[in-house]
């Protein structure tokens, strides 16, 4: 038969082979079609007749041409060839991969959050402006702080929001000319320097102490009445509390700077400290890691930002107030009614509407449930959760700063790599084999064959022990072995290097002879184990 | 209701194995001061029914777009039909809770629907790269215009009074940071009026542009090209099914709001942000690109590449700050304009001009209703009112429409009328019966 | 760790590995608990408070005890090791594994059908009896029948019904007495004999003919005036339309006898012929077939009964009918009142309410889908991809009965086996290796060797012609090949006489040593491939 | 719209490899006379948008319960809360779209969820063996009895009057085929009371009963083994964890209704049929029995056993005709009954014992009600009202509540009332109050 390939063709599933899964382009047909539009009963004007012939293409927008049957089973095979938490432990240090609870999932599907029109007016929304005023208070009592914007749709959109606060609260002291440089400890996150500039800030990194936290006295050096202010995250990545931070609040405070709070290790201290109590001036959260908005292959997030109360009149606008008005619109139960407002000296708007709304109900949903009491047990049993780990793994890894660490601590290959070769990258591929995701590798950077390791607070002590038997497995492999994995992936390890070599980004890119690589091996040639 | 497993024996015996006493001793590292005494002052945990029930009284104070509110606003946000294909597969379980694809041979699913995604996205738009996703349309205007300014040198950028107010404005927030001169262009009669001469070295323009006109893109192409600027084009993924592609009129960028395709109203978010341009500005794309490559079987295999011009490894010298993204969306768009397909993707965008033509029509008959602006239309459009726009979109409300958005200050006022697949002949009419009653 | 499995191993995902999946009570620690419950402000009485000593049990019910996490991970993997519709092709004759619309979810999905009580009054449940109403409407028309009853949950309930509605109808004839059999094709499916006798009957069985029909002198010779009737399914199961049906009918009539149709085919003929106009006078149809009603790993179905006028007085009930009074309750557009009405010589009730109702309702919306136009393609293309694909397989595979088909075929293994000691069941689990679900084995009972094949109208061509290549390959296997597979399902062949042997059939029944089977090897040691 | 994929081109090609002209060639064995001229007689196919339209209608025409009709109603039908694992697990679908697991290999994931479902039916009631799943109550009724009478070669049955109403209606229907002879037993003040003597093949009572009454199971159980029958009893899983259970006080066959675990109330279906017995009856189990046992290479399997008491195999001998069941909703009734756990389980049914206390203590201070029966109740009882319980249903519905069930003349009327744990004081007392207005 002529034409694309088999879309009902299954060996792509890991369940049923190891071959590749097609690409909609090649399950197409000329013709075949799965839309189909609601009768309306309006006149059956042509294109002609309404595009001006200027502007109108000619030749339809080439798009895919597959049947509904087929798209489900390719979206569903690739969902088969996709790790995720619901299918097992996640310990991708520094991105708190918790369960994310099924209830919030079915908190947002509501109609009358789903389908509410962000230009709708005020009387029409009270019930997400009411949502907006409950999260962003709950949010100032974990942090710790006066007000918040819930604008930021991710925790880099949070930073740079931050940074722009810092320039508009120097700038209203008559200083944002001489503040040019903010600081960052070398362990920070990649997003932080890279906000900085945006920012219109030079970097200005300062190093660890060898106890993994910042060095106080290199800080102190590097301060002076030209520094914007500092960001900091605490725990910091190597998951070490910086017990010094009264002491670095108070020299950055001193020289008139402001602390930025990165918020991505929040999920170490829920109920335990506040940033505010800290002395930070400024706190961005990631809602995808600390409360439970899934990931999504990659976003959307949220990354509210909070402040203290002399910063609050810079926040971006505009934001959900209740007045003391009573109710207005559909109420049921509300208390007050809500308005939009602009913050007096506000930087302005920084997302097209009001922030990523439903990952931000989802956040409220996940808050909700657990209340303060619930938030406290998170904490605490990440922070379990991670130390008993670090203990069981001693001896077999390197462990660089190898004192009680918080959510997450950084582990090393550096010791299997000089012993036999086998490097950070060989321990994340042959944990998949495993039946866990990998770790993060080679980050922070101050760590040299880094294994960033964040159990979070939902993964029983089984999996945990199961998770440091497999990694005590694979510290007792020979490079060969290591080399191999990961063997039980529907791929084997992927040549990074020729995707950049000879970039194809899309389906039509691939070169003209040739073409992209087979889908893979009929049936069972490469399947006979 | 709390998710944490570990039992009180369990975790007696797990901090037996650290030697420790108590939880509490866990937190030792942190300065007795800062402690905080008493816990949160919040609430405790409430039951997932609970939860549901204080959900059902946010809902409850919404009013959301349906029957009972039949929606002709637009603006960036519109009112589509969607499938049920899209969130029966979007929002399977392994796409919600993967992370960013960092380990490629478990994360084949996202991968190969990101480079789908990506082809789709330049097929739309007639370009040759595209990204995996931005947040939205306002921070894919700011990204276009750092690369724009980054690949010139000057940082001087024209931008449309036809572009969305907010992207705009969000633009202007963020050039405090960069330092970028950002300078709104008139409409004349609704559309861009361009200067003769200058050094920019961005000129933006969005077409269809906020008020609905079509925009001389070719124009604004050339214009770019003699004064050495890129030509940035924020464009329309719906109207891309009929008019002709940004990319083969000149655009080296192409930026645009993602909502119609997979995306519910929501509020504004979360939408996504797309991004494409010429291959030659590949190396400055802001966020993830996915490519094709193979395994150490040969076997056809897709990863995240061109990584060094990422934030986690250029840190300050990254093309942008961008880590997180919109990836769930990105699928979502994926599945839904899959759904459509060729010929879907053009009916679509006819039936949305269709509605369009014949409400903008049936308008105009009644009095005190003028065209706001004389250029040809395509999905939207904007027409002066006798009565102030906000007070008739309040007035509407009570009638059972959202009649559309009211314009600002800086368009004279006015209303803006959004028409899509989705409206009925008989809901129109019932419409403009409304609207007559409201603005007599 | 002492207690349970990890449940955030993931190794039993496909993906990831090929270890079993551990249950749920392998999963449970002591005390454990995911459920919680709403806070209602009543009396905390305790259990001694409400039950007598005499029924109140002292020890807690045994469940099992897991977190919500490992819940959702348990399930979630279970899923990967399940083939389905949504994953590839599935032809099993006979089943009718057609794609199910994602729009019929969607319907069904609405508080408005779901939260409605069965016993609340008429007034509150018009839309479900509007719906019914329509739906039987549809169903008759598609049939050709006067009425039809919804209760039947399946095929089986359905032909059971059937049988009871002969009894009823001989009986109102006073010859209930004298009528004592059934007559039954050998081709029949199982539950036509076995529904025979539960309705009291004896089974007659009537040979088919060298041309895989019902051979009519044989028919003829077993009817006389103890018939009560006759079961058919027309395609029949070797997918052949029964050319002599009038002539059947006929005869089967002519002794006062009824003709029962086995509505498991119907998708060969929708929009073609009608079972009424064959002279069929009782029919029940597979909504979990014919109307993409999903099949949920073995139901629910619904079973539909629809009748000739003559016999429609003795249907179950209550019936929803419509009244000629105005609309009642939240009408919302509908037309006329409807009430729950008792047929005047009903049989009785067959089901606890009104049937498997959302069932009911997403076949009526992949009806509505369709339309009219819409089921005569789905037959069009049933029967065009079975003759396609019989077509393909001439010569490779013996095709006992090799004429034109309707939507299903059987051909069988025997020269296979004969040449090289290839059997059915190898094939079968072979083309699992293929990525496809294998086809109906060992079924109609009189092919040898039987595969009975129905490659369903949503399958494109371009699968088909993958499934036939599959296919012809395997015919080329060796025994030694064939006797291996499957070799890429998460589990190779199971041993279904130990199964039998020594039963397990719960978690509490393993053996007191030895327990069960390891949930497989640890980590690599199979997976080395 | 068309779910068919075929292009024109493709059929085209298709009818050319055999050999034909056009599609209506491929009917040619259909005899002329009986080919349907015209087609159906039915409305074209509607866009997936206007079946929803549709749809919105029906369910528009329907009052569910909930805020605006709080439900008090039961009768085997219990309005329970549904965690949202349920949903999001059960109806993945791999599981929803799966066939009856022929394939072992390939079905591992039903498989093993029906192992567990089975251990956990079998671990409610005390017995050694469940199925996976029957239609429903009435349907695992009827299955009961003929296993009964089968094992005692005794086709005289006792059925106490206690047992739902609809389910001794369909065995009554079913026992024109089977020929047995049903015998209803009369209660007394709310519990069945036995003869003394005779030769039933089987007792089946239930317990909690209609009426919500405690029967004495014990007693029924010695009854059964003096006279020789086989006790069958039709059990709550809600209540089972509170009772001592059915297996351990002599039942040799469970029965019941699984519905409030797992399934919507959905105007009765679909729900699942639970079937338990003893191991010595398990060759004449109806239905599938799923068993653990291993795969050549020695790992962990299970797979469908003791198939030939099955229809397929056995045909006229066969146990039962059940060949499709209600698979999925056993999956469900796992899903939700593994989330509330042991602990929750037992917690669950004392929450719905205190609704239920509190609810009838405050009902029979209303004068004029009356306790329909002096016996122990849990979940559910009856009461003896001023008003025809079927007029106070229909006027409690407009004060926003549906009351409950009015019960039948074989009980002399009144009304049924069940309370679950979803029902909260104040929606309890604001039901007392509206049904003191509406008796009065
Ligand atoms: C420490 C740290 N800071 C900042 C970020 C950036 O957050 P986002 O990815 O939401 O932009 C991350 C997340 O990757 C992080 O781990
Ligand atoms: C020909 C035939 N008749 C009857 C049945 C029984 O239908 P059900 O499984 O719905 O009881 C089937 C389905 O397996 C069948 O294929």
């Amino acid at each position: 038969m002529t034409g694309g390939a088999p879309g009902g063709r299954a060996t792509s599933a890991p369940l049923m082979g190891r071959d590749a899964e097609p690409t909609l382009f090649e399950l197409s047909s000329p013709g075949r079609v799965a839309a189909n539009f609601r009768a309306t009963g309006l006149p059956e004007w042509t294109a002609e007749d309404l595009v001006p012939a200027a502007h109108l293409r000619n030749e339809p927008t080439p798009v895919a041409e597959v049947s509904e049957r087929d798209l489900v089973a390719h979206m569903t095979r690739l969902s088969h060839r996709q790790f995720s938490v619901d299918l097992g432990a996640y310990p991708l240090g520094s991105c708190t991969m918790k369960y994310n609870p099924k209830l919030c999932d079915d908190a947002v599907a509501r109609a009358g959050l789903a389908d509410v029109h962000p230009a709708a007016p005020p009387r029409l929304t009270q019930g997400w402006m009411a949502l907006f005023a409950d999260l962003e208070e709950a949010l100032c009592r974990i942090t710790g702080m006066a007000a918040a914007t819930l604008q930021p749709p991710a925790g880099a959109a949070g930073e740079l929001t931050g940074l722009l606060l810092m320039r508009a609260f120097h700038g209203a002291a008559g200083e944002d000319g001489r503040r040019r440089r903010v600081l960052i400890p070398d362990s920070a996150h990649g997003t932080n320097p890279a906000s900085v500039t945006l920012g219109g800030y030079a970097v200005t990194q300062v190093p660890s102490d060898d106890r993994g936290c910042v060095d106080l006295d290199a800080l102190v050096a590097r301060l002076d009445d030209d520094v914007a202010g500092i960001m900091l995250t605490n725990p910091n990545t190597l998951g070490l509390f910086e017990e010094d931070i009264v002491a670095i609040a108070g020299a950055v405070h001193e020289v008139g700077g402001l602390l930025y709070y990165d918020g991505a290790n929040l999920n170490a201290i829920l109920g335990v400290t506040r940033p505010g109590d800290m002395g930070f001036d400024i706190v961005h959260m990631n809602l995808h890691k600390t409360f439970a908005v899934p990931h999504g292959g990659g976003g959307p997030g949220a990354g509210p930002v909070a402040v203290t109360e002399r910063l609050s009149p810079f926040l971006p606008g505009p934001r959900p107030v209740r007045t003391d008005r009573g109710p207005s619109g559909p109420s049921s139960g509300l208390q007050g009614a809500y308005e939009w407002v602009e913050p007096e000296r506000s930087i302005g708007r920084i997302h097209s509407w009001h922030g990523n709304a439903l990952a931000l109900a989802r956040a409220w949903s996940y808050i909700l449930a657990n209340g303060g009491d619930g938030l406290r047990k998170v904490s605490d049993a990440a922070v379990l959760n991670a130390n008993w780990l670090r203990h069981r793994l001693r001896g077999a890894y390197d462990i660089p700063f190898d004192r009680p660490c918080m959510h997450e601590f950084v582990a090393s290959a550096t010791n299997l790599k000089r012993d036999r070769g086998v490097r950070a990258l060989d321990v994340a591929k042959r944990l998949l084999e495993e039946g866990f995701h990998a770790p993060t590798t080679y980050f922070p950077l101050v760590v040299e064959e880094a294994l960033m390791i964040e159990p979070t607070e939902t993964e029983s002590p089984q999996t945990l022990a199961a998770m440091a038997d497999a990694l005590l497995r694979i510290a007792g492999d020979t490079a060969e072995d290591a080399r191999n994995a990961p063997r039980t992936s529907p791929v084997g390890r992927v040549d990074e290097a020729r995707a950049a070599r000879q970039l194809i980004p899309t389906w039509d890119a691939r070169p003209a002879e040739g073409g992209s690589p087979p889908i893979g091996p009929q049936g069972l040639s490469e399947q006979r184990f | 209701m709390h998710f944490v497993p570990h039992t009180e024996a369990e975790v007696a015996e797990m901090l037996a194995a650290l030697g420790l006493a108590s939880v509490e001793q866990l937190f030792d590292v942190v300065p007795a001061a800062l402690r905080l005494a008493g816990g949160l002052d919040m609430a405790d945990g409430l039951a997932e029914a609970d939860v549901a029930g204080r959900f059902d009284a946010y809902a409850a104070a919404n009013r959301p777009v349906g029957a009972d509110l039949v929606c002709f606003a637009g603006a960036g946000a519109y009112d589509h039909d969607m499938p049920s294909v899209v969130n029966r597969l979007a929002y399977r379980s392994e796409f919600v809770t993967a992370y960013t694809p960092y380990q490629p041979e478990v994360a084949q699913g996202v991968l190969q629907a990101l480079f789908e995604y990506q082809t789709l996205v330049c097929r739309l738009f007639g370009t040759d790269v595209a990204n995996a996703s931005l947040y939205d349309g306002a921070s894919a205007c700011v990204e276009a215009v750092n690369l724009a300014v980054a690949a010139t040198g000057r940082p001087e950028v024209w931008i449309s009074r036809g572009v969305h107010p907010h992207w705009r404005q969000v633009m202007t927030t963020m050039a405090v940071g960069t330092g970028h001169h950002l300078t709104d262009i008139a409409l004349d009669d609704g559309l861009t009026s361009w200067p003769e001469s200058g050094l920019p070295g961005a000129i933006l323009v969005q077409s269809p542009n906020y008020l609905g006109c079509l925009e001389d893109v070719g124009a604004a192409g050339e214009l770019a090209r003699r004064l050495g600027a890129l030509l940035i084009v924020a464009a329309d993924p719906v109207s891309a099914g009929l008019l002709i592609s940004p990319g083969s009129l000149g655009a080296d960028v192409v930026v645009g709001e993602g909502q119609p395709f997979g995306a519910p109203l929501s509020l504004g978010g979360p939408y996504l942000g797309l991004f494409a341009c010429r291959r030659e500005h590949v190396r400055r794309l802001p966020g993830r690109l996915v490519g094709e490559t193979v395994d150490t079987g040969g076997r056809r295999a897709y990863v995240t590449t061109l990584r060094t011009r990422e934030q986690d490894i250029r840190r300050e010298k990254a093309s942008s700050n961008v880590c997180t993204n919109q990836t769930l969306m990105a699928v979502a768009f994926l599945v839904h304009l899959a759904w459509l397909g060729t010929s879907g993707l053009r009916e679509l965008a006819l039936r949305c001009a269709r509605g369009t033509r014949y409400t903008r029509e049936a308008l105009l008959v009644i009095d005190g209703v003028e065209p706001l602006a004389g250029a040809p239309t395509l999905r939207e459009f904007a027409v002066r009112t006798p009565l102030a726009a906000d007070i008739l979109v309040d007035r509407m409300a009570d009638e059972g429409f959202l009649a559309g958005v009211a314009l600002g200050e800086e368009y004279g006022g006015g209303l803006l009328v959004a028409v899509t697949e989705k409206r009925t002949k008989a809901e129109i009419d019932a419409y403009v019966v409304a609207f007559e009653k409201v603005v007599r």
